[in-house]
């Protein structure tokens, strides 16, 4: 179970890219926390603060054709992937213009044209359909992946042993990205996986296992980028444990009772990936803020453009139950 | 008499038996320190310690199977599934397993287990988060299945599903947590099996479960204006089925609504709707109507979302429609 | 005209959808050297190979959710569940996935897949090998539901199946495996949603499915020599389902009985008396009885299992209850 | 991950005990496919010819209060923990004085005064509640133990993953049996299991495993007591991994189309745990026979008790539906 190390590093160019979609998904994800306390989103929101590296470090390394399953914290993957905010936010806001056409709301976005087979709301309810996909790949001789993202509390859910397992036995072209922030819900770690070091649990099924961490987003896209080559190449199935953290509640508006005020804290000072990368490229503040300024526009449009957008009649409520 | 909320009725019911009674204990994902994704559990944790309030991990089969092994044991575990779509992994546990072993043993087992959990729609969930699923239960012989519409209702009831030394599959309403009413100073079990009548009334039964309980007694209430006496009952436990009193109902009033908010298609409704139409045939002047969740999966937007799912006012036009008809 | 059993029929629909089209394959647990534990799919490992007629691990909701996957890329599975019993073990990804998807999509992704299936008792299987549970399936929108009765019916219904772009749930029956009859030559996609009559009658319409199509044509015989003129109707399709059809017969014999297999309560019979009742309301001269199992897991000893699944004489006595009534 | 090594022999009484228990399990079952054959009994049979080492073994290592959840293949395990044949072989011709009492079948025999709490026709159905039994000693502290009897192929199926972990988790007294004859009905482990060692599915657990050779019934029985008394001891749950042989078909008629005769044949000659016992004891052929006479009238008289016993009426299937 290889630790990846940064083979090569990537051009400051590519690096700045990263930054900035780390960015627009943080400054998107404080948006939606803002409306949704505004009273103006409907339904039930979890966002990703402090896990945007896994997003755009996982997302940037995929290539056209390749698709992915997310799960109930989907507004970084679905950016990460190039849909559009506007799609998004319009989404969120149940309008037709929504990258679900306001039928999927934030726990259920698609972008089917992207890759994107949809956010899941079942726990480790994505995951068999990306080892089917993979296998479709594989039957077709199609040089694609499927990438199944997942939190380390999904992999107490049978659905998850059984889809790796099959996936292995299979040699499927899949991809299976923990993002290992060691809380499910209020659930810290300890109560619920019975072991150190979460690539045991790919060694149930003799599974190419890599570690990284996920709040150095270059480290990602490397290990990333190796694991779909692996795939990719016919090598079989990879599970990557991306180690990351949950700098905010669990949903929206969670009160965070489980876990300590001052922790969280420090986190959000050592182990934020935006800060850490800015760090890294040496950003001046003017730099910055000029990114900042940019994306947060951006930001501000896809909520007016959502605003403006098309309520679904009552009625269309019937369309797409069936094919 | 003690004011509670639907929601504290709950916990009410379970810290009492839990006082009462080691046996009892509870289970589920984020019921400790969070107090259950719904706050039902608040509080219990420091009551009762870790090892009778127990998260688990997310493993809904290997949940409500390690709840049956404990019932089998003597034990009478309370599992919180946290959404009732969840009940789609834990179903091979609860309709082979709890609902069978004391048949299979010829009636050696018992399992006393009580499964509870949630949905319902209102606050746009999306389809994966609200789906009503009562009705595939009500099919299984072995389980109980309970709907409860109200604090006191849900308090007695839940206190009588503890105590019951079958498995009882236990449905609460998201809607319905925040509801409030005066409740009997002294915690006594409901007995399972005893259909709830509301409302009297002379011109029209509505047999309501769940939210549509509280729906069917605002469109009863309108109707009176409009001339019609409602009755409104709720069977509260979907099986055992009172089915004497829906019957004994309609033979009054001759004429039957039947309202859930699942989907009305192989709905409890329809359960109730042959029940009825073959115990007060040559009482019903006019075709028993069933009002339900339109045929689609829950959609996320509000406005599809409010028109798929029944209210008061979908009560009333079953009412209307029902009374627009002679009697023959 | 060859002469197929209903096995070799649906050997033939699979084999001949996968001769056509290299998206069709075949997945389930033994059915590659074994032929599956019914046979069903005997001789096919040889033809297709490993690939396309594939063994999986014992993983019923990965084994269903690798086929919405495969489905979701345009392919068209069809998996094969080994016991209806153990579709408990897969209902979320067929109620929550499966079903869903296009739903939640927008409409962006269809899920052309088949999950094929079997149950039924006659053969002392015991309660965890013999369960009906297609009534749940009817319950959720965006599944279609297949339960076809004869060798010709089962050939035409599951290419139809295979080749609607939604997923359909189709369910086959144990002791209907042996059953011969002529075909036709070409094999044609039947029309799913539509009913067929396998016999006309006057006084009772019996709404039967599965084995009971059988049970209720046995009956129906018995009752012609008793001058009861009987009307034999098989929905096929349970969803989407031919109301039409079923009200049209009704609204000629005005009395109407429904025959299945699965537990009563809550059966599919429920949802099709609650359509009768309300499309033919003022045609019936009778309630309508309902035929099924009686209120039990499956008991082992033969004498009691035979008790408890309805057939012939128990589709005849409510045949007999119908018409033993006046009309008004 | 300790190889058990036989610490301290048995007395040769005791093996000769567990020789003519094996035996009476061996004849028991050769009785149940003639009498299958003949057309007595109904029904849907599996039986374990060549896994009586197993049954024996772990049976015999288990206490008085010790509880436990077997298979489709149950006849060994539950005439091993000292259920009558008379009531077993009842149980199988559906009978009031079966085990079951005519509700169960060979696949749902079982007998909770001996701690068997049911064979279960769901591959790995009978997991989760082990896990739940040992829960309750636990929180009871008593010193008890719940031992769950599965396949190979068991080990595919989410739940068995969800019960080891969780049982891990919370540290119950449970040892989980599986019973690794290399086979899933028709489908070998190359086929369904992607690991050389199976013991590596504990390892996602972090649970303790232990290998034994369930042909030799003295291992087996040395490497229960081992689990048991490390479970009892509050240690936590344990890992059995008994590498066995199916000798005959899956169910009763198989015709074995997936396997090769000759391999069949061969396993016969050098895998019988009977046989190995046998010569183990270095019993002479008067010796065998005299117990093997014995077994044998057992098992003929357990056919004619079953064939006298009482029918249940028709209406008693109403029964036992609630308590
Ligand atoms: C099958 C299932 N059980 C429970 C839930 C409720 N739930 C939603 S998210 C969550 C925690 C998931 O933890 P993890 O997989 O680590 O993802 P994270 O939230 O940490 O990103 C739970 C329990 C669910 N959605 N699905
Ligand atoms: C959930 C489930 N899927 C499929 C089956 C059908 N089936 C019965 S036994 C068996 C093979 C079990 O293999 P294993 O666990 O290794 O036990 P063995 O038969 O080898 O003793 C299968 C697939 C079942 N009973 N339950
Ligand atoms: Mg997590
Ligand atoms: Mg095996």
């Amino acid at each position: 179970m290889a630790k990846v190390e940064a083979k090569r590093g990537l051009s400051e160019e590519r690096l700045r890219e990263f930054l900035r979609e780390m960015l627009l998904i943080r400054r998107f994800e404080e948006k939606v926390e803002e409306r949704f306390r505004a009273g103006e989103l409907p339904g039930f929101l979890h966002v990703a603060i402090g896990q945007e590296g896994v997003a755009v470090g996982v997302c940037q390394a995929m290539e056209d054709g390749d698709v992915f399953a997310s799960t109930h914290r989907a507004h970084g993957h679905t950016l990460a992937r190039g849909t559009h905010p506007n799609a998004v936010m319009a989404e969120l806001y149940g309008k037709m213009e929504g990258c679900s056409h306001g039928y999927g709301g934030s726990m259920h976005l698609y972008d089917v044209e992207r890759g994107n087979l949809g956010a899941n709301a079942v726990v480790g309810g994505g995951l068999p359909a990306m080892t089917g996909a993979a296998l479709a790949f594989k039957l077709r001789r199609e040089p694609r992946v499927a990438v199944a993202f997942f939190g380390d509390g999904a992999t107490n859910i049978g659905t998850f042993h059984e889809s790796l397992n099959m996936a292995q036995l299979w040699g499927v072209p899949a991809v299976f990205v923990c993002e290992n922030n060691h809380w499910a819900e209020s659930t810290p770690a300890k109560q619920h996986l019975p072991l150190e070091d979460i690539r045991d649990r790919a060694r149930a099924f003799g599974m190419h296992a890599i570690k990284v961490d996920g709040q150095d987003v270059e480290a990602v896209y490397l290990a990333a980028r190796q694991a779909l080559e692996y795939a990719r190449s016919g090598n079989g199935p990879v599970f990557l444990d991306v180690e990351t953290y949950r700098l905010v509640g669990h949903y929206v508006g969670d009160p965070q009772v489980y876990r300590d005020k001052d922790e969280v804290r420090r986190l959000r000072e050592t182990e934020d990936p935006v800060t850490k990368l800015r760090e890294k490229l040496e950003l001046s503040d003017d730099e910055f803020d000029e990114i900042d300024r940019e994306v947060t526009e951006i930001v501000e449009a896809s909520v007016e453009f959502a605003k403006a957008a098309t309520d679904p009649a009552p009625e269309d409520a019937l369309k797409n139950v069936y094919a | 008499m003690p004011e509670l909320t639907y929601r504290e009725a709950v916990r009410d019911a379970l810290s009492t038996a839990m006082r009462r009674d080691d046996d009892v204990f509870i289970m589920g994902e984020d019921i400790a320190e969070m107090g259950g994704s719904m706050g039902v559990t608040q509080g219990m944790l420091d009551e009762f310690g870790p090892e009778r309030v127990r998260n688990t991990p997310i493993s809904e089969i290997a949940l409500v199977g390690a709840g049956i092994g404990a019932a089998m044991q003597g034990m009478r575990p309370v599992v919180e599934v946290m959404y009732e779509d969840f009940l789609t992994l834990a179903t091979e546990q609860i309709v082979n397993q709890a609902a069978k072993h004391r048949y299979m043993s010829g009636g050696q087992l018992t399992v006393p287990i009580t499964i509870r959990t949630q949905g319902g729609a209102g606050w746009s969930p999306g389809a994966q988060h609200a789906q009503q699923l009562e009705a595939w239960f009500v099919h299984i012989p072995g389980l109980k299945v309970v709907f409860p519409a109200t604090p006191t209702d849900v308090r007695g009831l839940l206190l009588a599903s503890i105590y019951d030394d079958n498995p009882v599959v236990f449905f609460e309403h998201r809607m319905l947590y925040g509801l409030k009413e005066e409740v009997p100073e002294e915690l006594e079990p409901i007995e399972l099996g005893k259909a709830r009548v509301h409302r009297e009334g002379e011109d029209v039964t509505v047999v309501a479960i769940g939210p549509l309980v509280h729906e069917a007694l605002k469109a009863a209430a309108q109707a009176e204006e409009e001339g019609i006496s409602v009755e409104v009952v709720d069977p509260r436990t979907l099986q055992p089925l009172d089915e004497d009193a829906l019957i004994a109902s309609v033979k009054k009033t001759n004429r039957c609504v039947v309202a859930h908010e699942a989907i009305t298609r192989m709905g409890f409704g329809a359960e109730v709707t042959a029940v009825v139409q073959h115990g007060a045939f040559d009482w019903l002047d006019a075709p028993i109507e069933r009002v339900g969740a339109k045929f689609t999966p829950l959609p996320f937007a509000p406005v599809m979302e409010e028109w798929c799912v029944p209210h008061a006012d979908d009560v009333l036009d079953a009412i209307r429609r029902t009374v627009g008809r002679d009697g023959n």
